[in-house]
């Protein structure tokens, strides 16, 4: 196994997936020559040529219109979209085509299709470079979306994307592509979709958190372990599909929940999960279903630091769980 | 390049060629077309009377268009693709589907091929690589475009057809979808056919371009335009351009200057909006008497032959809907497939949720305005 | 007072409101001759003129870009979606643009519009004449959301809208645009947005319901009364800003809570009252919170009928929050 | 229309100029187009600098630009209004927007006209009828058409300009905004400031059209090629299309073929994907430079001149810099503000929820990649 950061482990396993299926191909924009501008792409330009790793013209509408299109005819594509604020003239295409392929056409067409995309704040790029809008993918039936918070869920998760027979939406926490570094399998390494993981035991309340809000939920977890709280967390890895079963199963147990993530609250997957959790597991709760969120405002700049969900509004959240 | 120059034509109003430029396709070619879109006619007369005796939700015809469309995927090979629009009623009969999987599309029943999921004219045909009608306007445009350059990386020799109208070249999608192709080579024949009207905006208030086909030069690829209501001259306009993307030489923009005879959809009146004048003048364009005219001097067509086809697919079509309205509806559990490949949890729950509902359904819903 | 339809009192308030302001225009595919699909805008060419009610071409990226440039010069426009479900090719412009205008300038410039469209099932429309995507524009903050269920709640609320200083989707539900009739008051007639209605008192449990759900929810309220259940109905009118207060005090008093919606139930606008309600009011909950929506699926065709909530889902979904 | 044919020059390398061609411009405008430029040469040093410094977070250039935007942005009256993109930092100058305003939106602090809402370089300056500038590409192409479109039915005279890059043409408001322009004959003077890159893709693979400028004939409007490190030549061909807009005759649309000697941004290293032979030609070309020599024939222009611009922009804008280092973040309270109009319930109680927290505000996040 080698050590690698989570951008590392992203590269790595489009590596590992052109070189087992030359049907594969990598597009966007400028990740080509210069290999993205995050680097997740470098070097496949280089291995795999201009035919399987290539540069679009500025056209989020083209870059997704076409991967629909040549995921129909049965090749398999992977598009970048640079930032995920960037995503929306693509929009169309992925709600009323990719996803909507299958079913529309009684299962006579499909659309296997990756579009990977950096998302989320914590790197200062400020209103339009920070989004996090994860919850426009879950309310859209037909797609699947997966976030990673490890290098090798990275690896694992990507690569069953590329695999699936339907399109997924794969979001990068950008804020931790270098700081988040770990050992990641070398060669074929798989993680299904649909299956959470438990980052951390605990027993008296559920924290559900993905992408870059897993770490500042462990160490949350720690301070709060110091005051006797014990805190399991859970990470979904794909939202959809969700692993509910983890996740009732541990509210069943703590009888408490708190959902972390960055985006605006309202109808966000954080109120999916309170939602799930009223449903199903509202006899065993013993206090209230705690959304700690970004806020229901545009993304800013300035005051970024106070926007983004931290390690004291995750103790906050928790601590709400507690007052009946 | 044609752009802004009169549109080319071959057939004239008597059936007559223009000097030396009969294509003189053969005897059994010349008749498939006409057979075609003869066929295209009568399926669509009865689609809409189906609508208006209330047997099925909504219907759209092609009337008119109907050279343009058969004009242009007869130059097709079996193994390319379309990336059609909603009024290319000639091409899946061109493409040999049967009847019943026409009208059972219309019904939405258990042998509709996609399953009761769309409304009429919106078809998925695997087979003939006809692939499933959005409504979304311009969609299937880039999607062509990205097929076509699939082909190109796996080095198949296809090529793609797909259809849009003057209306659709407003859209995103023709703007991003023809420039990749360019860029990227794609071996796509965009076929526009400018039927004037995108339901009741002229294409005069459309685009302010002097055609439809100049429009090709933002993207650096040729750009013709071509009567659409002569079969012979889209024949031969898109055989080029099938011929240029086949030899890799790239994407080709086709304007067929046509007109829409019928109203929008079954939900649309255009007396409300349209001039009587133009639409009399386009009447007498019509694409299907012109070529009867000029098989008639080939000695082609008489009285009997036409006599002949109608009957028969009169009543090809009118068996296909007999054993269409007998089908019932999709399964109930169906309603959950196909939205992935396997259920989820969640959708198999959703699924258990509805099949544990007791009491009856409730009745029928409303009517489609548009 | 006229008695009107739904779609009858959509026109009056665009007519009154272009009387009152002549800054007011009108436009999108089809609105002028034609007086749009649903003859919502009908009249409004003659006695406005085609300076201020006109036809675009078919795009709406064309419709809203320029819509948002409107506002942004100080006109007011009223923008026509045909169907909701052809605005995403517009979705990049809303969510990017109109809906983040006033925050990104520090309030410098502003983006006042109304885009009004119809939405939901029930017309036989199919995949793609039928969608419910509330969700999306509740998700974005900067947008407000407004669903009428009655003529006069339709007028006053547009009424409203158009007065908003803020971009508003206005969604009317087009399957009760005529089935629906009821007293407008002439002339102006002003709904604020932000509050809701009880539209039927109860004790027993709560039903939040908007658009064409609210009728079938006051059929499946007279069934329940029979079986000796007392609902409460609350269509909360506008979505964002939402009248929580007015949710909350009856969950509070009925101790139940079931949503009603057409949309996809991940992460909709069912969700969001649900999480609200976990959050706020679970120590006076005594079932669990339910979602009655439509399916994650696709909107069907032929099996339409099964995929909306009818009164018998609405029931069973009443039924469940008795069952702890 | 020149849209294919080289692009129009007036300035030759030397200072004359072509021809019968000298626009014979006052002096007083003269230098005030050649202070402009150096100013905004000066703004964008000390900018990548101070990015460089790690004092602020990010910077984006017009290195080389200078003559493209000041030239044209100077044909528009005080009351006339900018759609821009974030590579015009010239036309704040020209408007008289005080440095301090410039410099503060780069800290994002609370002398901010935009509050610290945006990164560096999406200035919003309502004085100066400079709208605020997105980062999404492309977007205010189609709201410079409805505003035009807007003072159209109002019956103003303002004209609009809207800028954008060579990748810019791709997006979809390009198309959608072009198409409304021209439709609904708006006062808008659309500038493509074609610098040969969009980040690391060059206008070769952006598009193979013959050129930017010819795109216009998709729209039916004029678009006229002009060499964009020429200010006067750019200066005379937008004049043009001002006074036709503000005449009622509609949209058109001007290539101003340029350079982007820069790198992309500060994130960016544009070594890594661009032939050092290109950049040094066009280094060749500096439009400053070319400007210059023009003023020196002209005896406008000596080297005391210059000593005392570079000297007094430089004061001012270190002055502005050191004013802003010294003032606070944004208050707290405002990260909820201008939302909506008013502050909804829900937005009222999140900003309690925030306010009440206690223990340190975490520390400062990462850095910007791009
Ligand atoms: C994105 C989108 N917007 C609006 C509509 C509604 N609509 C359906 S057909 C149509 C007109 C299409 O005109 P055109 O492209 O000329 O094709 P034609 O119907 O004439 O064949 C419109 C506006 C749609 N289907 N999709
Ligand atoms: C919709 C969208 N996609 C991608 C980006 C990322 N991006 C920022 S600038 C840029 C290149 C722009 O090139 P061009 O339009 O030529 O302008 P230039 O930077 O050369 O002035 C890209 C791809 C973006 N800002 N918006
Ligand atoms: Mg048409
Ligand atoms: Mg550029």
């Amino acid at each position: 196994m080698a050590t690698m950061t989570l951008i590392e482990a992203v590269t790595d396993a489009m590596r590992t997936e052109m070189r087992n299926d030359d049907r594969v191909v990598v597009f966007g924009e400028d990740v080509g020559k210069k290999g993205g501008v995050f680097l997740a792409t470098q070097g496949l330009q280089e291995e795999f040529g201009e035919q399987r790793c290539f540069d679009t013209p500025l056209s989020e509408c083209g870059i997704i219109g076409t991967a629909v299109g040549m995921a129909v005819y049965g090749i398999r594509p992977i598009a970048e979209i640079q930032f995920l604020d960037f995503i929306y003239p693509a929009f169309d295409q992925i709600v009323s085509e990719a996803a909507k392929m299958r079913y529309r056409s009684g299962g006579e067409y499909t659309c296997p299709l990756v579009i990977r995309s950096p998302y989320g704040g914590g790197i200062r790029g400020g209103h339009y470079h920070s989004q996090s809008s994860e919850a426009y993918f879950c309310h859209t039936p037909g797609l699947k979306v997966v976030i990673p918070s490890t290098p090798a869920d990275a690896k694992g998760l990507l690569i069953s994307s590329i695999r699936d027979e339907d399109p997924v939406m794969f979001l990068e926490p950008k804020r931790i592509y270098r700081s988040v570094k770990g050992e990641v399998p070398e060669g074929e390494h798989v993680v299904p979709l649909g299956k959470g993981r438990v980052v951390r035991e605990g027993s008296d309340v559920t924290v559900v958190a993905y992408g870059s809000m897993v770490s500042i939920c462990e160490q949350a977890a720690e301070k709060a372990a110091e005051q006797g709280r014990s805190v399991e967390i859970i990470d979904p890895r794909s939202l959809v599909p969700l692993d509910e079963d983890l996740i009732l199963e541990s509210v069943r147990k703590t009888g408490r929940c708190v959902v972390v993530f960055e985006a605006p609250r309202t109808c966000s997957f954080g109120s999916e999960i309170a939602a799930i959790v009223a449903e199903k597991a509202i006899e065993h709760l013993e206090g209230p279903v705690v959304r700690v969120g970004g806020f229901d405002t545009p993304f800013p700049y300035s005051l970024e630091h106070l926007y983004m969900p931290d390690v004291r509004r995750v103790l906050k959240g928790i601590e709400k769980t507690f007052q009946w | 390049m044609t752009t802004t120059q009169p549109p080319l034509s071959i057939l004239q109003k008597d059936g007559k060629t223009a000097k030396d430029k009969d294509p003189n396709l053969p005897a059994d070619q010349l008749k498939r077309l006409y057979e075609t879109m003869v066929a295209a006619r009568i399926l669509d007369e009865r689609g809409l009377a189906l609508q208006r005796q209330g047997r099925i939700g909504f219907y759209l015809q092609a009337l008119g268009q109907e050279a343009s469309h058969v004009g242009s995927a007869s130059t097709l090979q079996d193994s390319d693709w379309f990336f059609p629009a909603y009024r290319q009623p000639g091409i899946p009969i061109l493409r040999g589907v049967p009847f019943d999987d026409i009208v059972n599309e219309w019904y939405g029943n258990d042998g509709d091929t996609s399953k009761g999921r769309q409304m009429p004219v919106h078809y998925s045909f695997r087979q003939a690589n006809f692939v499933s009608v959005s409504s979304p306007i311009g969609t299937q445009i880039s999607q062509a475009a990205g097929a076509g350059m699939a082909a190109r990386i796996r080095g198949d020799d296809t090529v793609f057809m797909s259809y849009f109208g003057d209306g659709g070249t407003s859209s995103n999608d023709f703007h991003a979808g023809l420039n990749f192709a360019a860029v990227f080579k794609a071996p796509v024949v965009f076929v526009c056919e400018n039927n004037q009207w995108a339901i009741s905006v002229p294409a005069t208030n459309q685009t302010k371009s002097e055609s439809m086909a100049i429009k090709a030069q933002a993207y650096g690829m040729p750009g013709i335009r071509v009567d659409g209501n002569d079969v012979l001259a889209v024949h031969r306009v898109c055989k080029e351009a099938v011929e240029r993307a086949r030899k890799g030489e790239g994407p080709t923009l086709v304007e067929t200057v046509t007109y829409r005879i019928a109203s929008h959809s079954s939900s649309d009146d255009a007396a409300r909006y349209r001039d009587a004048d133009e639409f009399e003048a386009w009447k007498q364009r019509d694409p299907i008497q012109r070529f009867q005219r000029y098989l008639q001097r080939k000695k082609l067509w008489n009285e009997a032959y036409e006599a002949e086809i109608q009957e028969r697919y009169k009543q090809a079509i009118n068996d296909a809907i007999k054993r269409a309205e007998a089908r019932p509806r999709p399964p109930l559990d169906s309603l959950f497939e196909d939205v992935y490949l396997n259920l989820t949890p969640q959708l198999r729950a959703q699924r258990e949720e509805l099949l544990s509902l007791e009491g009856p359904e409730s009745a029928e819903l409303g009517e489609f305005p548009l």
